[in-house]
């Protein structure tokens, strides 16, 4: 039987943009893999299917997936639609024993996903709140950019009480102190005025934030009405519209990538023909991780071998700890203890100067520094406790 | 004054700054049928409202079968045995002529928290229901929509709803308005025959029916009551004729 | 001492954008009955409008045209939508309302795409007022409040000064006898509903570009501005005024502070029990911003159900 | 009896349906200027009906509602009312949520050519109790008050004619009396006035013209005195 | 009314044969519509028995599943509450919670109960994901099914019969309320509650029960909703939520028993079909909300009744055409419907967008769809879905103008002869 590929994405609703580029990044992915042959000489099924922005619809069509024989499933936008989806498969996979279904997650970043809910069946090729934080603080305080007072301000759910933590966690390896922690409701605020009254009081010199889509423009847009020179370092400014609708305020400002187009060299940018000519945009945000994720599940197929013309997702989950993939920017692996991938980062500083322009700016994300896969890694959490098929 | 099952002293009302009931006292025995007339806006469905508990008494006493109820709820008055019509007809519009009879004849047996038994096996009630939509000449409408009748065969509904509860104390305001004599007389005769022994109080504008009806009238003006007597006796009197009835009707 | 008038500032800024959004929605809500859950996508709308107008006629007529863009529509809406279905009652209405507010999100989306417009200030505006407290304040968010008031007044005049105020609340409940005294009660009500939308889009096409213009600004704001509403008092447009203005300053100025009710336990001394509890009794008002105006109109409708300046039920 | 040519409002076959039933089976009867006709019948005849109808509320299946000539039947209430016809509702429809004084600025309407014009003091007059109560919510006010208030707004559209539905309904005796000086009233300054009332003593004294309805038809017309003389029709249309 | 009951009879046996005759993906679709029916009737208790229009019903479904998910996590579906009796700790907490809540919530009326009940779902909604301890924060709260009485539970089909053995024991109780007394003063409630308390009623009292009732069935789809999904997340508390079981009551009717649940099940249905047919699934949501509103306002329930009502009037010959007509037309309309609006949505969709921008200058490339491709230059491309609508069009039309035709001959007989009843009248 074909192997099948299932997104189960936010599909429509508030999320949907978000959901819609981890689509078309998989779509991609699983094309790349139909070019060199499929598997088992069949080509691979993508089949799409709409979680309708929640944990409970996910819930709902992942039973949908399985019955549908999907046995991969692909996920990337929110943590909360992870967690669901990670004790889904851990059940069922308790339960059907011989009949398993493994969980490729491109990019829900919460920590707890390879800690408490770390699970054999599940892979993360994304990075993580811890990572990106080490990366972003360590190059901004070499390019002199952190100073010595920090202001967290993050979304009030796990990703976001995972970057709070993490951005104090860095604080003494990047020289400052926290001086205020503010979490606050997603995507409900309109006026982040307020907010930036309150980074002005606190006389910081830089914001830190994993804040992501509206919430990141919004307030970018209020640091910038209120003439605030307060530099941000962020994780998600490369989501497209941002820099578009926050216009020159984005300058100086600091965001951690899985993937720059510069520093990428030459092969990122056949990387970027290639994206652009298969599915009409360059990839961007988290479509580059999400398509580096799916170049290791091509890498862990081709040496998974059919067993009664089906595939084993437990020899396939085997098979993906031990995958290696180049991409542009550097090797990737797992990491077999908690199936965290490691692989390189970028920090980037957003000029005018950048040999990509993002947006239809003049503006662009130049790379300032550069980690391999070992520099950016941090440790495995101790609360991750992984039961391994006999 | 024992022998009174509703007695009312000094009642007062006022709705801001504007004093509507101005100290009124009354008795009502507990067989008599009692009119209240008095001109259009002097308190008449006010004191009604005060006495049923829809708006409680600035100040002064209401006393029911010997208890003080001034500011009871309706539900309260109604389980000690009052019941009253209203002004402006007040009926379940969307539900049958039967159902609405049947919610009113319910509740004396203590059934609003009742979801195990079917309504349609309580015998009694049924029977009673029927009975009551023979007397206002309703039977053949029983599985009509109630808001779509005509507005007479309403205003028959309306009593029958205030009936069913069997109260000692019936309070009827305006029961005749709007139907025509031949069914104001019909209706005066069915108030006479469902109201024999039991208190009624009365607010009519038809003079014919008041003065056939009661027992006893009271007359209202102002907030204050001008007289109390006999229909004779009202008939006759002097500041009644002035305030109320004109010169014509009491000829 | 700044922070706090800046504070303020903001909060009272917000709270009138607040009224601009509801005002249109205190129209229709308290005058004609209909909760029109479609009125935050008219804001959405306004916002798109201006934003495609203005590349080709410039921002200011686009802040003029698109709310007579949104109003024709919310013209349409009555006439061919929500007459037909009046007299089955409120809750038609308000489903309808319902479905349209998914119709236009999703057309938004199927035109503009997932992602914010690149709607914003022009240039010509974008400069401070003052500054305070180390803070430029901007001139674009004054001049969102100078709107606002500027609606204010324009809306109290027509409901006092003409009898539009009392046909509408008279139809309301016996449009058949309005209609009899020599109103053109349908004709008015597609007039009313017409300005309210426009309101709501002019609303959209000024903050649209101050804030974001994204497909979900209507989810967003949506809840809210019915909060406003009720908190307000139904179809009191003093009171909409007056609740915008207190939900403003109170979100704006519960950002900054960052104390708990254990904190206030700890200052009788009871500090420690209270956050042994856990729960409710630790979390920061400051994360709480996006709950408090729930909490209030909870409140409201449970002291004062008529709201803070509503007529008695 | 009055020319045709001389008719304000002219009713000719006028049908009517709720739903289904059929319940005016072509109404037809002329109104002249300076007169007061009464409608009579027993209850559910179709009386309000026809006021209904003539006023736009109720759509009128077939026949012709004439003011002054010009065609008003399928035309909307508003438009009826602004062409010179007023209407006082059988079910006191007053603004509960409004002020009596909000009530009568409802009513008011520019008044057309050869109309009297009427005004808020002049109102006042009829009913001093209104003058009281004019800043109360007119649905706290007795249903007595709201009878009267609901005819005062009415004239204040200045009407070429009137329909008044059962005005002394709820009414004390003394009002009624009241009401009825004022009908005459309005006869005296030019407004033709068509009354529907249950008090046939009143109706008698009031009116100029009677008719009587039966099964939704008009099946007499004629004085007040040629029908209190006929015994025969009292009994049988109006079961007196 | 027997036919009613061979009815529902065979529709029980249906849903009793269903695992056995359709895969795993659509029993999983069928546990859902289950669900969706039981709450949507719950809330019709409220809404169109009581008359209380509430906004914010998610909340007791929410209380119901998260109820149910603790008891699972700490009874661990064994002793006293094994796992096919779970949903009664959503019971319980649902009723607890109702009562509590509707104590508040029905002290008013009308909208300003809608608001309340708002508020209460809002307060919940925004609360709970800052309430770690008791709504496991944002990721929510997880459990496990576990074996009891035999069944081990692993499987979708027995998940299924549990599912539809509460749902339908929930229903039938639901059903015989309404021939209670309470279930009569209910409707009581509904028509006027004013009333009510002078005939000696405490009016309160009774708003509070049915509340309390309707959470209660509701905390029990919120129960069989985590045993199913063995998990609860705080977006259950979600307004989507609210709307949606809103939504559906009055799609199905809420002037019949069953047009609740009929509404919600084929909403659920709907959803899980074509949601993953189109990326404007929400849009056709939307536009059938609209026409369901506007052309069925009593529902699906409602449609059904009238073809049954003019069946027996007119009988089905006579109504053939007209049925064959609007079937037809509909068809044809929401053909021509989805048409334009995937062709739109694919057009303006980002991804065409940069392909026609990667070949500018060129003619705009074809568009597949429905297995043809389609030049948006070419006429045709336009011309197929106008032919469609238009043709649908004229369809629906021509239906309207039979049917008219035929209700009308049948009045002009029945005029005829009222008129001679009148005629008589008038001679006498
Ligand atoms: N809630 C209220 N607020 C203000 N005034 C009120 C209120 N309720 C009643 N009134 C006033 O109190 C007076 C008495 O009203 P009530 O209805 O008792 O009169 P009534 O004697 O029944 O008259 P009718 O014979 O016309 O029915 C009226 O003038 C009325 O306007
Ligand atoms: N809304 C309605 N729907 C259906 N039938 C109605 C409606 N209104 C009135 N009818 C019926 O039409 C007939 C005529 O009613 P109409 O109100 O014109 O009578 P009427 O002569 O004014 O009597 P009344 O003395 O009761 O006011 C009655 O049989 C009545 O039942
Ligand atoms: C797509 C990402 C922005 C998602 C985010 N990192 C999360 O974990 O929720
Ligand atoms: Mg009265
Ligand atoms: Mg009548």
């Amino acid at each position: 039987a074909p192997v099948k590929i299932g997104v189960l994405e936010s599909l429509s609703g508030p999320q949907a943009s978000t959901g819609l580029l981890y689509r078309t990044a998989t779509k991609y992915g699983v094309d790349k893999i139909n070019a060199a042959g499929g598997w088992n000489g069949e080509p691979v099924q993508f089949v799409e299917y709409d979680n309708q922005g929640g944990p409970a619809g996910a819930s709902d069509k992942l039973k949908a997936a399985i019955a549908d024989g999907v046995q991969i499933i692909v996920q990337g936008a929110s943590s909360a639609v992870a967690g669901q989806i990670t004790e889904d498969i851990r059940k069922h996979n308790l339960r059907n024993p011989g009949k398993e279904i493994i969980f490729i997650n491109v990019g829900a970043e919460a920590m707890e996903l390879i800690g408490e809910k770390c699970n054999f069946h599940h892979f993360r090729f994304g990075s993580n709140a811890q990572v990106r934080t080490k990366a972003l603080v360590n190059a901004m305080k070499q390019a002199n950019a952190i100073g010595s007072k920090v202001y967290s301000i993050n979304q009030n759910y796990s990703w976001g009480q995972d970057m709070e933590q993490a951005i104090s966690d860095n604080a003494s390896s990047g020289g400052y102190k926290v001086v205020v922690k503010t979490l606050h409701d997603v995507n409900k605020i309109q006026d982040f005025a307020p907010y930036v009254t309150k980074i002005n009081a606190a006389n910081a010199d830089t914001v830190l934030t994993g804040n992501w889509s509206n919430d990141l423009l919004l307030m970018m847009k209020a640091t910038k009405a209120a003439g605030l020179k307060v530099r941000f370092g962020t994780t998600y400014l490369d989501q497209p519209g941002n820099l578009g609708n926050a216009g020159d305020v984005a300058v100086g400002h600091y965001v951690v990538q899985t993937f720059n187009p510069e520093a990428a060299g030459a092969d990122g940018e056949r990387f970027i023909a290639d994206y652009k000519a298969r599915t009409g945009h360059e990839p961007v945000f988290i479509e580059p991780q999400t398509a580096f994720g799916m170049a290791m599940v091509a890498d862990a197929l081709r040496r998974t071998k059919p067993e009664a013309g089906a595939l084993n997702v437990n020899a396939f989950a085997k098979a993906l700890e031990s995958a290696k993939v180049k991409t542009p920017m550097g090797e990737i692996t797992v990491r077999a203890s908690d199936h965290q991938a490691l692989q390189p980062m970028a920090v980037s500083v957003v000029t005018k100067d950048a040999k990509y322009k993002v947006d239809n700016t003049d503006m662009g994300f130049k790379p300032v520094k550069r980690f391999t896969a070992e520099e950016a890694a941090t440790p495995v959490q101790s609360s991750c406790n992984m039961k391994r098929p006999a | 004054m024992n022998d009174s099952v509703l007695s009312i002293r000094d009642l007062r009302k006022s709705f801001g700054p504007i004093e509507i009931m101005r100290g009124v006292d009354l008795d009502l025995r507990p067989t008599e049928r009692h009119a209240l007339i008095g001109p259009n806006g002097a308190g008449k469905s006010t004191l009604f409202h005060l006495i049923s508990g829809n708006l409680t008494p600035t100040s002064g006493e209401i006393i029911f079968d010997g208890r003080q109820v001034g500011g009871e709820s309706p539900e309260t008055l109604n389980r000690l045995g009052l019941a009253r019509s209203f002004q402006i007809t007040n009926i379940f519009p969307k539900l049958s002529v039967y159902e609405n009879i049947r919610l009113a004849v319910m509740r004396p047996y203590r059934l609003q928290y009742s979801f195990w038994k079917s309504v349609n096996r309580l015998a009694r009630v049924r029977e009673e229901t029927e009975k009551l939509l023979e007397q206002v000449r309703l039977n053949s409408q029983a599985s009509t929509i109630a808001g779509e009748m005509a507005y007479s065969e309403q205003r028959s509904l309306e009593i029958a709803i205030t009936l069913a509860s069997n109260p000692k104390v019936i309070l009827l305001d305006e029961p005749m308005a709007g139907m025509s004599h031949e069914e104001a007389l019909y209706t005066a005769e069915l108030i006479r025959e469902v109201t024999s022994g039991r208190a009624l109080m009365i607010v009519e504008h038809d003079m014919d029916v008041v003065f056939s009806l009661s027992d006893r009238i009271s007359v209202l003006v102002y907030g204050q009551l001008i007289a109390t007597g006999t229909p004779d006796e009202i008939r006759n009197n002097k500041s009644v004729k002035e305030a109320y009835l004109g010169e014509e009707v009491a000829q | 001492m700044d922070q706090i008038i800046v504070s303020l500032l903001n909060g009272i800024i917000y709270g009138l954008l607040l009224f601009m959004v509801s005002a249109g929605l205190t129209l229709i809500f308290g005058m004609m009955g209909v909760l029109n859950f479609a009125h935050a996508s008219f804001y959405m709308l306004g916002a798109y409008f201006a934003y495609t107008l203005q590349g080709t006629i410039g921002f200011w007529a686009a802040i003029v045209l698109a709310p007579v863009l949104v109003g024709g529509i919310g013209v349409v809406v009555e006439r061919f939508f929500l007459r037909k279905v009046h007299h089955h009652g409120h809750a038609h209405e308000l489903l309808l309302t319902f479905g349209l507010s998914f119709i236009i999100a999703e057309s938004i989306k199927l035109f503009f795409g997932n992602y914010p417009v690149d709607y914003r200030v022009p240039n010509a505006l974008d400069f401070s007022a003052f500054t305070i407290g180390g803070m430029q304040y901007p001139m674009y968010r004054l001049l969102m409040g100078g709107v606002a008031i500027a609606m204010f007044i324009v809306i109290y005049l027509l409901l006092t000064r003409t009898r539009v105020g009392i046909v509408v609340r008279s139809a309301i409940y016996k449009p058949h006898m309005a209609e009899a005294l020599g109103h053109n009660v349908p004709m008015v009500f597609m007039g009313v509903f017409g300005v309210g939308a426009a309101l709501a889009g002019l609303a959209g096409a000024v903050a649209g570009a101050f804030y974001t213009t994204n497909p979900n600004m209507a989810l967003e704001l949506g809840v809210m501005v019915f909060v406003v509403v009720v908190v307000g008092g139904l179809g009191s447009l003093g009171g909409a005024m007056l609740s915008s203005i207190i939900i403003g300053i109170i979100t704006s100025l519960a950002v900054g502070v960052d104390a708990s009710v254990a904190d206030l336990f700890a200052y009788f001394g009871a500090g420690e029990w209270a956050r042994s509890i856990g729960g409710l009794m630790t979390l920061k008002l400051s994360s709480m911003s996006a709950t408090i105006p729930f909490a209030l109109m909870l409140l409201i409708l449970l002291v004062r159900p008529s709201g803070l300046m509503g007529e008695k039920a | 009896m009055n020319a045709v040519s001389e008719s304000l409002l002219s009713i000719e076959a006028l049908h009517a349906h709720y739903g289904k039933s059929h319940i005016l089976h072509g109404v037809s009867f002329q109104v002249v200027r300076n007169e007061v006709i009464s409608l009579l019948g027993r209850n559910g005849s179709g009386r309000s009906t026809t006021m209904k109808s003539i006023m736009g509320l109720v759509r009128p299946s077939s026949g012709h509602i004439r003011l002054q000539g010009r065609e008003l039947a399928g035309a909307r209430p508003y438009a009826i009312c602004r062409a010179g016809i007023a209407y006082v509702p059988e079910e006191r429809e007053v603004f509960a949520n409004l002020t009596v004084d909000e009530n009568l600025r409802m009513g008011e309407q520019p008044a057309v050519t050869g109309a009297y014009q009427w005004t808020v003091e002049k109102m006042f007059d009829y009913f001093p109790r209104l003058k009281e109560r004019r800043n109360t919510k007119a649905g706290s006010m007795s249903g007595g008050e709201q009878q009267m208030l609901t005819i005062c707004r009415s004239l204040l559209g200045n009407p070429l004619v009137i329909l008044i539905d059962e005005p002394t309904e709820g009414l004390a005796p003394k009002i009624v009396t009241q009401v009825g000086e004022c009908i005459k009233d309005m006869r005296e300054k030019g407004v033709s006035v068509v009354l529907v009332e249950q008090k046939l003593a009143i109706a008698l004294k009031v009116s100029t013209r009677v008719c009587v309805m039966g099964h939704g038809n008009i099946v007499f017309e004629g004085t007040p005195e040629e029908l209190a003389s006929d015994k025969q029709l009292l009994t049988e249309w109006l079961a007196v | 009314m027997k036919a009613y009951l061979t009815l529902v009879v065979a529709g029980i046996a249906a849903l009793i044969a269903l695992p056995f005759v359709f895969s795993q993906g659509l029993v999983n679709a069928a546990i859902q519509m289950l669900i969706a029916a039981l709450f949507a009737s719950a809330y019709n208790l409220l809404c169109g028995q009581a008359g209380m229009l509430s906004f914010g019903h998610a909340a007791y479904f929410g209380v119901g599943a998260f109820a149910t998910v603790h008891a699972m996590n700490g009874v661990g579906g064994s002793g006293l509450l094994p796992t096919p009796l779970l949903p009664l700790a959503g019971a319980v907490c649902g009723l607890a919670f109702g009562g509590f809540a509707g104590w508040f919530a029905t002290k008013r009326t009308g909208t300003y109960f809608a608001m309340i009940t708002l508020a209460i779902a809002e307060l919940m909604h925004s609360l709970a994901p800052h309430l770690k301890g008791l709504f496991g924060g944002e990721a929510g709260v997880s459990a496990m099914r576990m074996p009891a009485w035999g069944f081990d539970f692993g499987s979708a089909t027995q998940v299924y019969y549990l599912t539809l053995a509460w749902v339908l024991i929930s229903l039938t109780l639901l059903f015989l309320y309404t021939k209670t007394p309470m279930g009569r003063l209910t409707y009581g409630l509904r028509e006027n509650s004013h009333r009510l308390r002078f005939l000696g009623y405490n009016v309160h009292g009774l708003g509070v029960s049915v509340f309390a009732i309707s959470a209660m069935f509701s905390g029990i789809a919120g129960g069989l909703q985590v045993i199913n999904n063995e998990s609860a997340n705080y977006v259950l508390f979600d307004p989507s939520l609210s709307t949606a079981v809103v939504l559906n009551t009055y799609i199905g009717g809420v002037n019949v028993f069953l047009g609740p649940a009929l509404g919600a099940a084929l909403m659920t249905f709907f959803g899980y079909a074509v949601s993953d047919l189109t990326r404007s699934w929400l849009l056709y949501q939307g536009i059938l909300f609209v026409l369901v509103m506007m052309y069925m306002p009593t529902g699906l329930a409602g449609l059904f009744g009238n073809a049954k009502r003019l069946r027996q009037q007119f009988g089905i010959a006579r109504l053939a055409p007209v049925f064959v007509f609007a079937i037809a037309g509909a068809l044809l309309l929401s053909a021509g419907g989805a048409f334009i609006v995937e062709f739109l949505q694919r057009l303006f969709s980002q991804e065409y967008r940069a392909i026609a921008n990667l070949s500018a200058g060129a003619a705009m490339p074809p568009i597949p769809l429905f297995g043809q491709t389609w030049s948006p230059a070419s006429l045709t491309t336009w011309f197929v879905p106008a032919a469609l609508l238009v043709v649908g069009g004229i369809f629906a039309y021509f239906s309207r103008q039979r049917l008219i035709a035929i209700e009308h001959a049948v009045d002009t007989a029945m005029a005829s002869e009222t008129i001679q009843i009148a005629s008589k009248g008038n001679i006498a």
